[in-house]
C-alpha cells in the first residue's frame, strides 16, 4: 500500500495559519505514506495534474487530500482519482480549512491540529475499499409544491422538455401572492396582465397536472423514486361537471371576510378566490357553509344547472411517484399585531402593503380607490413605514426582507396616481434598491411624484380626532417628526410559511432559524438542497422579488431536468453490508432501519449443516445512515466508507 | 499522556453527523469563529451511526471527553437516526453514572447546519467543562 | 393574604393620601400589609444616575429587611420604588458580577429570590376582580376617567413583568369593576417628566400639560394614577400649567386606591381626598357618587 | 462640527469601557432613530438620542459628555423598550451621566440636575428617608432659585403633604455604611455642593427676566 498525502495552501486560507510544509513533512512519518507534497490550489487543474502525476510516478494507490471541507471538493478529487485509474473511493479528505485554519489563530496550534486531522484521514484511508457506484431507474416526473409564480414558471419550463409535471397548490386557485398585486416595480406592468396568461398556459398544458385545494401529506423514498401522498381536500364541487358559471356563488347567503382581499371585503361560503381563478371552479368552505354546518340552506345545489354540488364529498388521498421535487411554497406576511406601539393591529387605518395592493387594484375590493378602511374617506396624507418586522431582532426577524423598499416606492407612486391630491411620507432606515432600474425608480418616485422620504423609524402611532398621529424621527435633520395621517401603510416583512418546518422535515431538507429552507451552497448551489432530487425556488428560501423568483424557478427546473434526462441514476456505494458468517439473524437491524432496506434471507450454514436466516441489505434502497450498524450485537453489519474498523482505528491514533 | 495538569490539554472526540453538525462546523469556519482546538472531529453519516462501543473505546483510549452531535429533533436527514441515537446514549449515560464515570465526559448536542455560533459556543463550553473535570484516568495511555 | 409593605418616601409625605387609601383598601379587603421596619429610601432616579452600585444596594437592603420578616412577598405602591426594587432584583438574579459587589455592600447574600409586587398586581391577580366586585358597597356610576400608568410600571417589560407594555389595562380593569368608565386614550404610558419635577420644571409643565390635554380631549373628567410622582406633577402643578399655557383644566388626579376605597364605602377623608390640590369634591358631589367631603 | 477620525479615536478606551461597564454593545446600533422618535424630551435636546449613540460609536467622548442631552433624559425607558436592536439606551444615558460626574464635565447650563442628585443623595444619607422640605430648601438655596415653588408651599403644609421635620429612623448608621461601601459614594458627600457658578447664573437669569418684564 502506498499512500500519497497532498496538502493544499488554498492561497493563504490554509497556509496563513497552518505550516503546510511542516504538515507535509510530518505525513512522511506516518505508516504507509510514501509521498507528500503541497500546492497552492490543489483543486485547480495544475493541482489535480500534480496528484495524477504523483500517482503514476510513485505508484500511489491511496490518496489523502488535506484541504477544505469534503462537502466542497470530495467529488472533484474522486473524479481525479478515477481519471488516474484508481478507484475513486480510495480517497479521504482531511478538512484542515473549515475545521482548522479558519477557526484557530495561533500558527503552532493550528499546524499541530492540522497534522492530527491528517493522521485521522491517513488511518481511515488505509481501510478504504474500492467501491463501484450502483445504478437505479428514475421516475421521469416532477412534483412542484406550490402554485404561485415560481411554481407556475417551473412547471412551464419543465413541460418544454416534455416531462410530466404535477403542481400541488393548497389554495383553490393557482396564482399565489402575485395574483393579489396591482402593478409590479419598476416597470409598472399590471401583475394580472403578466401572470394570468401564464396561469392559463399552465392549465392548458398537456404535460402539467394541477391539484388545487390539495396538500402534501407524506413524502418517502429518495431521488429518482419519491413516493408522495397528496391530500385532495374535499371541494364539494365536482370538477368534471362544473363550468364556473357562478350561479352558486351569486346565490350563496353565507358571507365571510375574504382571505384573498385580507378582510377588505366579503366573499360567500362557496367561492373562487378571485375572478381570474384557475381552475375557475369554486370550493365550499366547510367552516362557513350553512348546509355543511347545520343542514340548512342547500341553495347552491338547487341552483347549479350541472348538478356539480356534492355535499357528501370526502378528502381523497392519492399516491404518486416522482423523480424530482421542486419546492415553491413561497412566503407569508409578517403579522404586525406584535407591535404595540403601532396599535397591536387594532387600528383599521393602519394597513399592510398587501392591503394597499388590493385597494390599488381596479378589480379589488374598493374598485381601485385608495381610502381609509374605517370610514371610506379618500386617503390624503399617507405614511409608509418600512422595515416592520424586518431588521428587528426584538419583535421580528433579523434579516432584510429585500423588496419592501421597492414596493413602498411603488405604493407611493400609485398613491399619487390614484389620489393626485395626496402626499406620501416614507419612513425608511436604508433604501435598498439594488436591481436593474430600481434606484432610478426610487429617484423618480421622490422627484416626480413628490414622495417625502424621512430617514428614521416610527416609534408610535395613535388615533386622535379621526386621524392617526405618527411619531417618527428624521435622523438626517436631527428632528422628531409628527405627522397627522389619514392612512398608515406598514411595509411588513416576508417570513416563512407557518408550516414550513413541517414540510422541510417531510422532505428531509434543512431550514434555518427563520424556517427558511437552506440551499446546498449559498453561492454555487443556490437552488439545490443537500437532499438530492429536491430543489428550491422563490421566497421559501429567502425573500425574493418577482424577477428573482422567476429566475430561480427556471434554474430549479434545469436542475430537475438534468436529473430526469439521465437514463439511470448513479448512487453512492456507501451502503451497509452484512457479513453473513457473523450474522446471527436477530433482525435488530431490520427494526432500526427507517428505509425498509434490510430483508431476511435463508443461507446454507455449512458448519451447522442446515439453513439459517440472515439479514441482507437491498443496496438500491439503503441510504447509508449506518443506524443498523449501531444495533448489531455481532458487528456483522458494517457501513462502507465509515466502517467500524476505520472509526475504531481513528480513535486509536488520536 | 501525563497527569501533569499544567501541561495537560483536554482531548475530546466529536462524532458529527454529516448533514447538520459537520456542516454547522463548516459554517463556523466560513464565519471565521474562533474556538479551542481540543475537539477532533470524526465525520459520520448520522448520529445514529455512532456505536456505543466507539464511546467506550474513546474513554478507554484516554480521550477526556466525547461529544455526539446530530441534527435537531425532526430534522434528521434519515428521518429518525437522531432519535435512535438519543435513546441509545441516554441509556449509555445512565450506565456511566452507575459506573461512576463523570457524565460530563460524554455529551450529546444538536447543532444544525446553520448554527455556526452554537457550535463554537458548544466547543468552548465543552472544553471548559472537561478541563474542570480533569484528565481521564481510565485511559491506558 | 399577608405582604411586607414598602411605602417609600413619597407615600410618607407628598403622597400621603396614596398610603392612607392603600392601607384603608387593604384593611377593608382583608389584605394584611405589614410595613417593613426601618425601611430606607430606594434611591430613586438620583441614585441610578449618580452611582450604579448604590442604586442596587439601597433597594436590596430593603428587600433583605423584608426577607428577615419571614417568607412574604413585598408590596409597594410607588411606581418608582417598584421599578428600583424590581431592577435591583433583576440584577441580583442575572448578573453575578454586580450581585457579588452588592452582597459585599449590604453584608448579606441575596440572589433576587424575594418577589416584588405592585399593589395593582396584588389587587387584580391575587385578590381578584370578581372578589373585589363582591365586596363593593356601591358602584361609582357615571364617572369617566383616563387611567394613566406612566413610564415605570410597564417599562422595561422584562424587569417589571407587570402589565402590557404599550397598552396596559390593570387600572382600567379595576375601574370597570367599580363601575367607573375608563376612556380609551393613547397617553397611558407617556412620560410626565417626573424626575425633573424640581430641576427642570418647564419640561414637567409641558409634558404634564400634554397629558392633561389628551385626557381632557378624550372626555375624561379625572385621571387615575398609580404613581405618586405622576400624581404630584399633574395635581400640584395643574394651576401653574393653566397659568402658563392659558388652559382651564380642572381635572382631579386620583390614586386608583382612592376610588376603590370610595366604592368600598370608606369615608373620603380617610382616603385623603381632602389632600388634593385640585379639589375632587365638586366632581364627586356633582356626580352624586357620595356624600360631600 | 468637524471630527478627525483615526485609529486612536475609533479604538478609544471610552467606547470599550462603556461597552464593558454597561454591558451594551454600541456597535449594534444601526441608527434607525426609533429612540429619538419616541423620546418625550427630544424637543429640548441639543443632540437626539440616536446622535448621542452615533457620537459614542465614533469615540467623541468630550462632545458627548458635555452635551445637554444626557442631562435631559428623564429615564422613562421608552427608547429602551422599543429599540429593535435591544440596546438599553436609557442605561447608556445613565452611564454617560455617571462618567460626566467623575470627569467633571457637566456643561455650565446643566448643573441643576447633578446638584439636585447630590443634595438628594446627601439627604438620604443623613436621614435614611427623603426629607422633602430639606431637599427643596437646600436645592433652592444652592441653585439660586430662592423662591421657586414657594407659592405651592403653604398648600402643601396645610394639606400635611410636607413635614417640617425629617422622619426619625433608627438605622442612620446602616445607611451611611451602605453609602460608604458603594465605592465612590463618598464623593457625593465630599463634593462641594456650593456651586457659585450656578448660583450666579440663576440669579442673573432672574435679573434679566425682571428687566425684560419692566420693558
Amino acid at each position: 500500500m502506498k499512500i500519497g498525502v497532498f496538502v493544499c495552501h488554498c492561497g493563504t486560507n490554509i497556509a496563513a495559519t497552518v505550516d503546510v510544509e511542516k504538515a507535509a513533512k510530518a505525513a512522511l512519518n506516518l505508516a504507509k505514506v510514501k509521498f507528500s507534497t503541497t500546492y497552492k490550489y490543489m483543486c485547480s487543474s495544475p493541482g489535480q495534474a500534480l496528484i495524477k502525476d504523483a500517482i503514476k510516478e510513485k505508484g500511489l494507490d491511496r490518496i489523502v487530500v488535506c484541504a477544505c471541507s469534503p462537502s466542497l471538493h470530495e467529488k472533484t478529487f474522486r473524479e481525479c482519482l478515477k481519471e488516474s485509474g484508481i478507484n475513486p473511493y480510495l480517497l479521504e479528505i482531511a478538512n484542515i480549512r473549515e475545521h482548522c485554519s479558519w477557526v484557530h489563530r495561533d500558527r503552532e496550534t493550528a499546524t499541530r491540529k492540522a497534522i492530527e486531522i491528517m493522521k485521522l484521514a491517513v488511518t481511515k484511508v488505509t481501510h478504504n475499499r474500492p467501491l463501484e457506484k450502483t445504478h437505479m431507474p428514475i421516475e421521469k416526473r416532477v412534483l412542484v409544491i406550490g402554485g404561485g409564480i415560481s411554481g407556475i414558471q417551473s412547471a412551464i419550463d419543465i413541460s418544454f422538455a416534455k416531462f410530466p409535471v404535477v403542481i400541488v397548490e393548497r389554495e383553490a386557485s393557482i396564482g399565489g401572492r402575485m395574483a393579489r398585486f396591482d402593478k409590479t416595480f419598476p416597470t409598472l406592468d399590471c401583475a394580472a396582465c403578466i401572470l394570468t396568461p401564464k396561469m392559463v398556459t399552465v392549465a392548458q398544458n398537456k404535460y402539467v397536472t394541477l391539484h388545487t385545494y390539495a396538500e402534501i401529506e407524506e413524502v418517502t423514498g429518495h431521488v429518482g423514486d419519491f413516493k408522495v401522498k397528496i391530500r385532495k381536500k374535499a371541494r364539494f364541487v365536482d370538477t368534471s361537471k362544473c363550468t364556473g358559471c357562478g350561479a352558486c356563488w351569486n346565490k350563496c347567503p353565507a358571507k365571510v371576510a375574504s382571505e384573498f382581499d385580507l378582510g377588505l371585503c366579503k366573499r360567500t361560503a362557496i367561492y373562487t378566490p378571485f375572478p381570474q381563478a384557475v381552475p375557475n371552479i369554486p370550493v365550499i368552505d366547510r367552516e362557513n357553509c350553512l348546509y355543511l354546518k347545520s343542514k340548512k340552506c342547500g341553495l347552491c345545489q338547487k341552483v347549479c344547472p350541472f348538478g356539480a354540488i356534492n355535499y357528501q364529498m370526502q378528502d381523497e388521498i392519492i399516491e404518486e411517484k416522482f423523480g424530482a421535487i421542486i419546492v415553491a411554497t413561497g412566503f407569508t406576511q409578517f403579522d404586525h399585531s406584535v407591535y404595540g406601539e403601532y396599535g397591536y393591529g387594532k387600528y383599521r387605518d393602519v394597513i399592510t402593503g398587501l392591503h394597499f395592493e388590493r385597494m390599488a387594484n381596479s378589480s379589488g375590493p374598493t374598485g381601485g380607490k385608495i381610502i381609509r378602511p374605517s370610514d371610506g374617506k379618500v386617503a390624503r396624507d399617507v405614511v409608509f413605514i418600512q422595515c416592520v418586522g424586518s431588521r428587528d431582532e426584538q419583535k421580528g426577524v433579523s434579516y432584510c426582507s429585500r423588496l419592501c423598499c421597492m414596493y413602498t416606492a411603488k405604493h407611493a407612486l400609485l398613491l399619487k396616481e390614484h389620489n393626485p391630491d395626496s402626499q406620501a411620507y416614507v419612513f425608511y432606515i436604508d433604501i435598498r434598491a439594488a436591481g436593474k432600474n430600481y434606484e432610478e425608480f426610487v429617484k423618480k418616485v421622490q422627484n416626480e411624484y413628490g414622495a417625502v422620504y424621512l430617514r428614521g423609524r416610527v416609534s408610535r402611532i395613535f388615533e386622535k380626532g379621526g386621524k392617526l398621529i405618527v411619531r417618527g424621527a428624521d435622523t438626517l435633520s436631527g428632528a422628531q417628526i409628527e405627522i397627522k395621517a389619514d392612512l398608515v401603510v406598514l411595509a411588513v416583512g416576508l417570513i416563512a410559511q407557518n408550516d414550513a418546518a413541517k414540510l422541510a422535515q417531510m422532505l428531509h431538507i434543512p431550514y434555518d432559524q427563520n424556517n427558511l429552507f437552506t440551499e446546498a451552497h449559498p453561492k454555487l448551489a443556490p437552488v439545490e438542497t443537500i437532499t438530492s432530487g429536491v430543489f428550491l425556488t422563490g421566497a421559501c428560501q429567502s425573500p425574493k422579488d418577482i424577477p428573482d423568483t422567476v429566475a430561480t424557478a427556471s434554474a430549479a427546473s434545469v436542475k430537475a431536468l438534468g436529473l430526469l434526462v439521465q437514463d439511470q441514476l448513479e448512487k453512492e456505494p456507501l451502503v451497509a453490508r452484512v457479513d453473513k458468517n457473523l450474522c446471527s439473524g436477530c433482525q435488530a437491524c431490520i427494526k432500526a432501519c427507517s428505509f425498509n432496506a434490510i430483508e431476511t434471507k435463508e443461507v446454507e450454514d455449512r458448519a451447522l449443516k442446515r439453513k439459517r436466516t440472515v439479514a441482507e441489505v437491498i443496496e438500491g434502497v439503503c441510504s447509508g445512515c449506518g443506524n443498523c450498524t449501531a444495533v448489531c450485537r455481532m458487528s456483522a453489519i458494517d457501513l462502507e466508507g465509515f466502517s467500524n474498523r476505520q472509526i475504531m482505528e481513528e480513535i486509536e491514533v488520536l | 499522556m501525563t497527569g501533569d495538569r499544567s501541561e495537560w490539554e483536554p482531548k475530546i472526540v466529536g462524532f458529527l453527523c454529516n448533514w447538520c453538525s459537520y456542516a454547522g462546523a463548516d459554517l463556523a469556519g466560513q464565519s471565521r469563529l474562533e474556538y479551542p482546538p481540543n475537539v477532533k472531529i470524526i465525520r459520520v453519516p448520522c448520529s445514529g451511526r455512532v456505536n456505543p462501543l466507539f464511546v467506550l473505546k474513546c474513554l478507554s483510549s484516554g480521550v477526556d471527553g466525547v461529544l455526539i452531535s446530530g441534527c435537531h429533533t425532526g430534522d434528521c436527514h434519515y428521518s429518525e437516526g437522531n432519535f435512535h441515537a438519543r435513546r441509545r446514549f441516554t441509556i449509555l449515560r445512565k450506565l456511566f453514572e452507575y459506573l461512576g464515570i463523570d457524565p460530563k465526559r460524554f455529551q450529546m448536542a444538536w447543532v444544525s447546519a446553520s448554527e455556526a455560533d452554537k457550535w463554537a459556543k458548544l466547543v468552548k463550553g465543552l472544553v471548559e467543562e472537561i478541563r474542570q473535570a480533569g484528565p481521564n484516568k481510565l485511559g491506558h495511555r | 393574604m399577608k405582604y411586607a409593605y414598602y411605602p417609600g418616601c413619597s407615600l410618607h409625605s407628598t403622597a400621603k393620601e396614596y398610603d392612607l387609601s392603600t392601607r384603608e383598601v387593604a384593611k377593608a379587603l382583608g389584605i394584611e400589609l405589614i410595613e417593613i421596619p426601618d425601611w430606607i429610601c430606594c434611591g430613586a432616579t438620583p441614585a441610578h444616575i449618580t452611582m450604579h452600585l448604590l442604586s442596587l444596594a439601597l433597594p436590596v437592603k430593603n428587600i433583605i429587611k423584608a426577607r428577615a420578616m419571614g417568607s412574604y412577598e413585598i408590596v409597594t405602591c410607588c411606581a418608582a420604588c417598584f421599578s428600583r426594587l424590581k431592577t435591583a432584583n433583576y440584577f441580583m438574579r442575572t448578573d453575578d458580577e454586580h450581585r457579588q459587589k452588592v452582597e459585599q455592600i449590604v453584608g448579606e447574600p441575596y440572589k433576587g429570590e424575594v418577589k416584588v409586587r405592585h399593589f395593582l398586581d396584588v389587587l387584580v391577580n391575587d385578590f381578584g376582580l370578581k372578589n373585589l366586585k363582591g365586596n363593593l358597597v356601591k358602584e361609582l356610576k357615571g364617572l369617566k376617567v383616563a387611567c394613566y400608568y406612566g413610564c415605570l410600571l410597564t417599562r422595561p417589560p422584562e424587569i417589571t413583568e407587570l402589565d402590557d407594555l404599550e397598552d396596559p389595562h390593570l387600572i382600567d380593569d379595576l375601574m370597570r369593576t367599580i363601575g367607573v368608565e375608563p376612556v380609551q386614550w393613547p397617553y397611558k404610558t407617556e412620560c410626565c417628566g417626573a424626575s425633573f419635577s424640581l430641576t427642570k420644571t418647564d419640561i414637567v409643565l409641558k409634558l404634564s400639560c400634554d397629558i392633561l390635554q389628551m385626557a381632557y380631549d378624550e372626555g375624561a373628567q379625572a385621571i387615575v394614577v398609580a404613581c405618586p410622582l405622576c400624581q404630584s406633577n399633574l395635581d400640584l402643578r395643574q394651576s401653574t400649567i393653566n397659568k402658563k399655557y392659558k388652559k382651564d383644566f380642572n381635572l382631579p388626579i386620583f390614586y386608583f386606591t382612592q376610588l376603590i376605597g370610595l366604592a368600598l364605602g370608606i369615608d373620603g377623608k380617610k382616603l385623603g381626598l381632602d389632600k388634593h390640590i385640585v379639589p375632587p369634591a365638586a366632581l364627586l358631589g356633582e356626580k352624586d357618587k357620595l356624600a360631600k367631603i | 462640527m468637524k471630527w478627525f477620525i483615526s485609529h486612536e479615536t475609533i479604538r478609544s478606551p471610552f467606547l470599550k469601557t462603556l461597552e464593558k461597564d454597561c454591558g451594551e454593545k454600541i456597535s449594534h446600533c444601526y441608527q434607525c432613530g426609533k429612540c429619538s422618535a419616541g423620546c418625550p424630551i427630544s424637543y429640548q435636546m441639543d443632540y437626539l438620542p440616536n446622535q448621542i449613540i452615533r457620537m459614542v460609536q465614533l469615540g467623541m467622548e468630550e462632545q458627548v459628555l458635555s452635551s445637554k442631552t444626557i442631562w435631559l433624559c428623564a429615564s422613562c425607558l421608552t427608547c429602551t423598550s422599543r429599540c429593535p436592536r435591544q440596546i438599553n439606551v436609557a442605561e447608556i444615558m445613565d452611564y454617560l451621566r455617571r462618567r460626566a460626574y467623575t470627569k467633571h464635565m457637566t456643561p455650565p447650563g446643566e448643573i441643576e440636575v447633578p446638584l439636585f442628585n447630590k443634595i438628594f443623595l446627601r439627604n438620604i444619607e443623613l436621614h435614611g428617608r427623603l426629607f422633602e422640605l430639606g431637599l427643596i430648601g437646600m436645592f433652592n438655596l444652592l441653585s439660586g432659585k430662592f423662591f421657586k415653588d414657594v407659592a405651592l408651599a403653604p398648600r402643601m403644609f396645610l394639606k400635611r403633604k410636607i413635614g417640617l421635620f425629617p422622619h426619625k429612623i433608627n438605622n442612620s448608621k446602616e445607611v451611611k455604611e451602605i453609602f460608604k461601601k458603594s465605592g465612590k459614594l463618598g464623593r457625593a458627600r465630599r463634593d462641594k455642593l456650593w456651586q457659585p457658578k450656578l448660583l450666579f447664573l440663576n440669579l442673573s437669569r432672574k435679573l434679566i427676566e425682571r428687566i425684560e418684564r419692566l420693558k
